[in-house]
């Protein structure tokens, strides 16, 4: 390989080469010496901030069923749309999807994925591509996840979604896909992240701006409920008692999708009232 | 200790991974060391870089911003004009490119953990052109124990999209 | 001749599930008829309940020949012989029909020993089930051929220097008999726990869902395991026809396994029929008169076929080729449809949310590369049950002195035995993590392969115990 | 340190199992690697948001678009805008899949083959104005100005203005819009009660009842943000009135017997009357024809008080309604109780035989409910209208002006309608009353989305010069002689009518987010440089360089700059409604009495308006023997229609709106009619009306009255179903007047 005469690194990658070395051989043996010594400690939250839990109430009364939010995720989350045949197969993802009314009830519900406190997906996964951040978030970690579905059956609201093929945007034309969201390959389980990316940016830049985020700010965070027309989506902070879906949530209304499931769900409905 | 060793191999030959041979060539011979010698700071052209994810490279509006008047004695120095006039863009090669799932903000890392561009980047004191080959080899492992050192988040989202 | 035609056929058949799984590789799992789960599909089907029917039917099978290795019946060693090959046939088809599945087969070779999670159910069910019994038995097989090879070193005119290395150092001696035999009842006995614990894991994988209000899962690791020990019972019947007094005594075990598995389906239908949670009704009814009913009554009427012909046979203490082979069928048949129910209209109608029904009708991809492992496992068994066969003269082993001890190979068994105890039980433990949260990795990784590496120590105590010769014909071996 | 290098392990074990298969690393499948964009992406990862005004439907919602080095990748609401305050529905999101979409047409493009082959030559805009410039010269150079006839569906922008601008100096009266297919028959009721045509505008925010009539409010695209906005702030309850249940949230539905909406708005103003809910003191004051009063000539004419306790007792309604005359005496007194009420309806109610009167029944019931005073209508949108010179207009285009319609409207055929789409492929046909010579088809797809294909088809094959303006080669413009891509208008600068809540006056502005991506332009430059190439009075009324150019002399100076920082331009809301009514409302029409007047002797005769103007409601009038065909077809726009190419949007087209394959068409029908026919869910039906048949997955559901099958718009072969029937004096076409009858494909 033809080197760049300016470059004068080859030493300093060598050198990495063996810092790397030695450092990873020394993390191993941590590794090995904090496996006897007990349970790592568990990453601490930068000090200044409180121990946040993501949730989202959606309101059932308010929404109207228009499914500005489904669209709403799919462009914000890179989303291939089936197309005509895969979904004459019945394999849309929808990470936003409706949930077809029940007998007795008058309309279908919205239901993103539920963020559950014990979610069951993450108890089953064996290798660990889906787990719960700090904040709550269920995640999923694309590049680990090996397609074995097991969170799929899993998930009592089945709100996971495996990539049957690979996906394929419209014109093989990926112009319209937002960079900020890595698309998912083919044979890989994929889940709503309560648009993880947009919470980040939003706590980057309010630390940036050195103005602390306010509920005000994160109430229509996410791309479903900044969409909404009938505002019946509302995100925030669960473990702020003044935080707008804290107030939601202990409304007489409230309830939890199938509460014998015993995941204690953090999207949480307010039935309809009239 | 076996395993030990093995880790380590793994760690370093991943860490060693070769970065795309083709060397592209830049659309101007623009001399790092030059600019830095007039006490011009990074983020004067990478304007991104205390405020938004991508440090971004210089327009051609940026270059011509300072050089509509001859700055020096370089003979390279009037091929700036010449592109002004030419009406051409002026496009960089980007050469460091982070894997299609990782995020990565400057202005995090900049601006709120008040880290130097040297920390990741080589050094552009020495450095008497644009570059022609990427000059990150950093790799999750770097990115982890970094992380763990200065207490930062250690979850996936914190880095992964 | 008719023999190799059969080994044509089977080849032909391997040949078409390479085939469409190639194609499955190829086009994505759209090639299958798995969809989105609620969208009216079933995200697992034919090749797991492929890989619970084989992987439940191995187990039982090396189970059955375990206990009767435990129990020293020595007349049924046709029995625990073919026990082994069949077993090992199973669970390389089970891991065949997991593969399949996978969505990225690749990716879970590196990520599953680097990061596998013990706490997942799929964990256990690739290695301890698969790996682990896998392995063991791989062991236990290949020492108890030992002497076989060795009698087949001295005959055979081709490869004889194959069988030579193979046998490595066995000696028809007495104290290496006596010394065998040990082996043998200690690798047994080890096996027994680790095929139970892998029964049980599948039988989780297939039964209790993890968050679901699954009534019927209660029951399904019940059937499940009951089910396996019936599939497995009527293979091993096939195999044992030769002998009469093992024949009958499966018989009457199948007979008892399909009694169960009935009582157990029934019931658990009643239960399911009567329980209060909307989805496990309407499971229930799927299965009585919705849309699987014709698939659930088959199995019952297959079950019930079955176990009025292996009744009849230990009746008669009579077990006939053909009927045996029958039964085989029927009751394999009726078991794969059993887990097929337990597993698909689960998924099509037992959902706890008002998700509309599914529908599931496997492609021929699906077929083909499950009928391509199946044939694969076959031959694969044909071709262990060639290898290693038991050597002619199978006379018990005279009762001969206590085999002398020997400091050096105490000592090498028992670090085996504590070494990969350790290794196992660190592995295990590194791997689990400890819950060292948020994200669930093992804490060094490659530590499920610490765990699997363990076992395998462990089982090359069993090795080193038999191989590491007798210190009086040191010179003549050539370890 | 307990996770470190556990990438490297990854990859470097991947590394090295790739290279022990033979197989280097794959392609980062995460990396995002977008073509190149027309204009230079920007400075890397740069970022802006555009405001601009959606297009996907005439409400006008404020959008704001994320570009990411020069491409669009998110339409959200702008919060301030008065419409939609932020939210956005599925539609105006998909406008992004249109953007980028791969079928969209690249440059203008010129018949190549027979009409319908599907071959195409690539032409410049030079060489395809210059083509319409020569056949137009030669209409205008025989005198037959009049024989240029442009369909056009979008009438919510300036573009549609340009247009009618345009066929003024080149002297065509053939600006036929498609409000005859949509919602004429609310808007001609607001005419000729109100004074103005256009949808009423509702006090949404303040309504805390809505009876939604023949709409489940979001297929009603024009008011459903508004609906939804307000929502937000205070759902009020909703009551649907409609043969379907509706698929948005509701609080009460009634299914009516198709076209039996008049009949229930006047059996509801019968109980008010009767049961003395009207507040008489407004109604005196405001309304006029209320009570019996004397005309001109002094004669004294029968008030609508008369007219509704005659005919229009609940009980004398039930069979026409299907509703019982206790649920009208019930829903009358909620509706009287609560006071703030808006009663609602768009195309859905008025799409009958019998539109105009159902609409003005249905005005009439908003005014008698003392709406005025709050909580319902306060008038009609104000509009805003670009302030252009009027054109020049010589002796051709003044006699081509004068010449009647093709479509008829105003005439003895349609003597009350303002337009007639579905008159126009008859008229083509016979040459009625003149010849057809050249055909501008925009904003609309008509072969696809208006009723009587077969006679669109032979139609369109007959116009020498058809022209299809759209983005699409959808069916319209297979027929082609020309397709010009229009610039889509997320890539253009164009100033649109919003259709705000009550009291309120909104522009929005759309302005170009994305360079344009192919060889595309806006509709208005196209007008201009057809104009300045026929030259003449035509060429002088339009002067503008260019349609940007024009927008900027059709608004206050500096308008259109400071709109870029807004995204539009409006008023504060008004707080202290409510807005008195503009004028009296004139409960008997007589802007009808005048028009009918007007018209020929022949007509006076023979199609007198009943009722001297006041909503003379008949029974609804259906197509197809009832025999033969038992089912009344009513056909629902549903939320995720598009009327101008929404099936090239796949992601409205999967929308999880009904369970199972979502591409499929869907006819839905009571148990009871299942039962009947013998059709099971999921059956694989066909419907049959007089006019064609259409296959369709049956979909058994409780949510259809018993007698009728619904099935959604914007699918292939719902609209052929159709018969063309229309309204006789108002020239609403009728979509839900058609029988059909369903048969199970075995």
């Amino acid at each position: 390989m033809k080197r760049d005469p300016f470059d004068d690194d080859t030493r300093d990658s060598r050198r990495k080469l063996l810092a790397a070395l030695a450092a990873s051989a020394a993390g191993a043996m941590v590794g090995c010496a904090r496996a006897v010594a007990g349970p790592s400690a568990p990453p601490v939250p930068a000090p200044s901030e409180p121990r946040r839990k993501w949730g989202l109430v959606i309101d059932l009364d308010r929404c109207a069923r228009c499914a500005g939010c489904v669209v709403a995720c799919q462009q914000e989350n890179n989303v291939a749309p089936a197309g005509a045949k895969a979904a004459a197969r019945t394999r849309p993802i929808h990470w936003m999807d409706f949930l077809p009314p029940a007998s007795g009830s008058l309309a279908a519900t919205p239901i993103p994925c539920m963020h559950c406190e014990d979610p069951p997906c993450v108890k089953v996964c064996p290798v660990g591509a889906t787990y719960q951040t700090a904040e709550g978030i269920t995640a999923q970690i694309w590049e680990r996840c090996i397609g074995c579905r097991y969170c799929i059956v899993a998930c009592p609201y089945s709100r996971r979604y495996f990539n049957w093929s690979k996906p394929i945007w419209p014109g093989d034309d990926p112009s319209s896909l937002n960079p900020d969201v890595a698309p998912r390959p083919r044979g890989v389980v994929e889940k709503c992240t309560l648009c993880h990316h947009r919470i980040r940016a939003a706590l980057e830049r309010a630390r940036l701006d050195e103005e602390p985020l306010s509920d005000e700010a994160l109430r229509r965070l996410p791309a479903c409920a900044q969409s909404c027309p009938a505002q019946a989506i509302t995100f925030g902070d669960l473990a702020d008692p003044a935080s707008e879906v804290a107030r939601l949530a202990a409304s007489p209304r409230a309830m939890r999708l199938l509460p014998e499931a015993g995941t204690r769900p953090k999207v949480i409905y307010l039935r309809e009232s009239k | 200790m076996l395993l030990v060793a093995v880790v380590a191999l793994f760690a370093g030959a991943a860490g060693a991974r070769p970065v795309p041979a083709v060397s592209p060539r830049q659309p101007l011979p623009m001399s790092h060391k030059r600019h830095i010698a007039k006490d011009m700071k990074c983020r004067a052209c990478h304007q991104g870089v205390e405020g938004e994810a991508l440090a971004s490279f210089p327009t051609l509006a940026d270059c011509m911003d300072c050089h509509k008047t001859p700055q020096g004695h370089d003979p390279a120095e009037p091929e700036v004009r010449a592109f002004a006039t030419s009406g051409q863009d002026l496009a960089w090669v980007r050469l460091n490119r982070l894997a299609g799932h990782v995020y990565f903000s400057h202005a995090a890392h900049v601006t709120l953990a008040s880290m130097k561009c040297e920390d990741c980047h080589r050094d552009m004191h020495t450095v008497d052109r644009a570059l022609t080959e990427a000059d990150m080899h950093q790799n999750m492992g770097a990115c982890v124990a970094c992380h763990r050192n200065r207490h930062a988040s250690l979850d996936c989202l914190a880095c992964h999209k | 001749m008719k023999v190799r035609r059969f080994l044509v056929f089977l080849t032909a058949l391997v040949t078409v599930g390479a085939y469409a799984w190639v194609r499955q590789a190829v086009q994505g799992d759209a090639a299958t008829d798995l969809h989105t789960i609620g969208a009216g599909g079933v995200v697992w089907g034919l090749y797991v309940v492929g890989d619970g029917f084989f992987a439940s039917a191995a187990l039982a099978m090396l189970a059955v020949a375990c206990v009767m290795r435990v129990r020293r019946l020595r007349d049924m060693e046709s029995v625990t012989r073919m026990a082994l090959p069949l077993g090992i046939a199973g669970l390389l088809a089970s891991l065949g029909c997991v593969m399949a599945d996978l969505g990225r087969p690749m990716a879970t070779m590196v990520n599953l020993p680097l990061v596998g999670r013990p706490h997942s159910p799929f964990f256990g069910t690739f290695t301890v089930v698969v790996g682990a019994s896998l392995l063991a038995t791989v062991v236990h097989l290949a020492l108890a051929s030992r002497p076989g090879w060795a009698e087949r070193a001295h005959t055979a005119k081709r490869w004889w220097w194959l069988w030579r290395r193979l046998a490595c150092g066995w000696k028809a001696t007495a104290s290496a008999k006596r010394r065998r035999e040990r082996v043998d009842f200690w690798l047994s006995l080890a096996l027994l726990p680790l095929l139970l614990g892998g029964f049980v894991i599948l039988g989780i994988v297939f039964g209790v869902r993890a968050g679901r209000p699954a009534w019927q899962g209660a029951f399904a690791v019940v059937t499940f395991v009951v089910s396996g020990g019936a599939a497995g019972c009527s293979l091993l019947l096939l195999a044992a026809h030769a002998s009469r007094r093992a024949s009958v005594l499966l018989a009457r075990a199948l007979a008892v396994f399909t009694g169960l598995t009935v009582l157990l389906v029934v019931s658990g239908e009643i239960l399911a029929l009567r329980t209060p949670y909307l989805s496990v009704h309407r499971y229930a009814r799927a299965l009585l008169d919705g849309p699987w009913s014709r698939l659930f009554w088959t199995e019952l009427g297959l079950l019930f076929l079955a176990g009025m012909v292996s009744l009849a046979m230990a009746w008669q203490k009579k077990v006939s080729i053909v009927l045996a082979a029958a039964t085989a069928l029927l009751s394999c048949a009726a078991v794969f449809l059993e887990r097929f129910l337990v597993l698909v209209a689960w998924q099509t109608h037992g959902l706890g949310l008002p998700w509309p029904a599914g529908a599931y009708h496997p492609t021929s991809i699906e077929w083909s590369v499950l009928v391509g492992v199946t044939a694969a496992a076959m031959l694969v068994f044909l071709f262990l049950a060639k290898v290693c066969r038991a050597e002619t003269g199978d006379a018990p082993a005279p009762a001969s002195p206590a085999p002398t001890g020997r400091l050096l190979r105490s000592l090498v068994t028992a670090a085996c035995l504590i070494l990969g105890l350790a290794a196992a039980a660190s592995g295990l433990a590194l791997s689990a993590g400890f819950a060292s949260a948020p994200f669930l990795d093992p804490i060094m990784p490659g530590s499920p392969l610490v765990f699997l590496a363990g076992l395998f120590v462990m089982g090359l105590a069993a090795v080193a115990y038999e191989l590491i010769p007798e210190r009086e014909v040191r010179s003549g071996a050539k370890t | 340190m307990s996770r470190f290098g556990r990438r490297e392990l990854l990859s470097g074990a991947a590394l090295a199992g790739a290279a022990a298969l033979g197989c280097g690393p794959g392609k980062d499948s995460y990396r995002i690697d977008k073509p190149s964009v027309p204009g230079g992406r920007g400075r890397a990862g740069e970022e802006r948001w555009v405001l601009s005004t959606c297009a996907l439907c005439d409400a006008g919602c404020g959008i704001k678009v994320r570009v990411v080095e020069g491409r669009a990748v998110k339409i959200e609401g702008n919060p301030e805008h008065p419409v939609n305050r932020g939210g956005l529905c599925s539609r105006g999101q998909a406008a992004l899949q249109a953007l980028y979409h791969p079928e969209r047409v690249r440059s203008p493009l010129r018949r190549g083959g027979e009409r319908g082959e599907g071959k195409w030559k690539p032409a410049s805009w030079d060489e395809a104005i210059g083509e319409i410039v020569a056949k137009l010269g030669k209409l205008r150079a025989a005198g037959h100005p009049e024989r240029l006839v442009l369909i056009d569906g979008d009438t919510a922008s300036f573009t549609y203005d340009l247009w009618t601008h345009f066929l003024l100096a080149f002297g065509s009266p053939n600006h036929i819009g498609m409000g005859s297919a949509r919602a004429a028959g609310v808007k001609l009721a607001t005419l000729y009660t109100q004074g103005r045509y256009g949808l009423p505008a509702h006090d949404w925010i303040r309504g805390r009842l809505v009876l939604a009539m023949g709409t489940d409010l979001l297929e009603s695209s024009d008011q459903a943000m508004q609906f939804l906005a307000a929502a937000s702030v205070d759902r009020p309850r909703v009551i649907c009135v409609s043969p379907r249940r509706p698929g948005c949230r509701f609080d009460e539905w009634i299914p009516i017997a198709p076209g039996g909406y008049g009949a229930l708005a006047l059996s509801l103003a019968h109980v008010l009357v009767r049961d003395g809910l009207v507040d008489r003191d407004f109604l005196r004051d405001l309304v006029s024809g209320f009570s019996a009063w004397r005309d001109q000539a002094g004669v004294e004419q029968p008030g609508f008080e008369a007219l509704i306790r005659a005919a229009y007792a609940p009980e004398q309604t039930q069979e026409v309604t299907g509703i019982a005359a206790a649920t009208v005496d019930r829903l009358a007194h909620a509706l009287a109780q609560q006071r703030r009420v808006v009663v609602a309806s768009d195309g859905g109610a008025t799409a009958a035989s019998n539109g105009l009167a159902t609409g003005m029944a249905i005005a009439a019931l908003n005014v008698l409910l003392g709406n005025s005073e709050g909580g319902g209508i306060t008038g009609v949108q104000e509009f805003a209208v670009p302030h252009w010179e009027a054109p020049a207009v010589d002796a051709v285009a003044a006699a081509g002006t004068a010449a009647p319609r093709i479509d008829g409207a105003g005439t003895a055929a349609c003597p009350l309608g303002r337009s007639r789409v579905q008159a126009v492929p008859a008229a083509i046909t016979n040459s009625e009353p003149y010849p057809v010579e050249a055909l501008f088809l925009l904003g609309t797809d008509a072969l696809a989305t208006l009723p009587g294909r077969k006679a669109w088809h032979a139609a369109l094959n007959q116009v020498p010069l058809l022209v299809r303006v759209s983005s699409w080669l959808d069916e319209s413009a297979q027929q082609a002689d020309l397709v010009l891509p229009e610039s889509l208008p997320l890539e253009t600068l164009d100033v649109v009518r919003c259709a705000p809540p009550a009291g309120e006056w909104v522009v929005g502005l759309r302005q170009p987010v994305v360079a344009p991506l192919q060889d595309t332009r806006q509709a208005g430059d196209v007008i201009i440089a057809i104009a300045a190439g026929l030259g003449g009075s035509v060429g002088r009324s339009l002067p503008w360089k260019s349609y940007s150019d024009a927008l900027a002399k059709s608004l206050p100076a500096g308008s259109v700059a400071d709109m870029k920082e807004k995204g539009g331009r409006w008023d504060e809301p008004k707080t202290d409604l409510p807005a008195r009514l503009s004028r009296k409302f004139e409960i008997c029409s007589q802007a009808i009495a005048a028009r009918m007047a007007g018209a020929a002797d022949s007509a006076k005769a023979s199609r007198a308006w009943p009722c001297k103007g006041l909503p003379a409601w008949e029974p609804p009038r259906f197509s197809g023997d009832a025999l033969r065909f038992p089912l009344h077809l009513v056909p629902y726009r549903p939320v995720q229609f598009v009327e101008n190419g929404g099936r090239f949007l796949s992601w409205l087209s999967e929308l999880p709106l009904v369970s199972g394959n979502p591409w499929l068409l869907r006819a839905e029908i009571n148990p009871a009619d299942a039962a009947r026919l013998g059709v099971a869910e999921g059956d694989q039906v066909l419907v049959q009306s007089s006019l064609g048949s259409c296959p369709a997955i049956a979909q058994v559901s409780d949510g259809v009255r018993v007698g009728a099958v619904a099935m959604a718009l914007g699918k292939d072969g719902v609209a052929d179903l159709v018969v063309p029937d229309e309204d006789r004096w108002s020239g609403v076409l009728a979509w839900q007047g058609t029988r059909v009858c369903v048969k199970k494909i075995s």
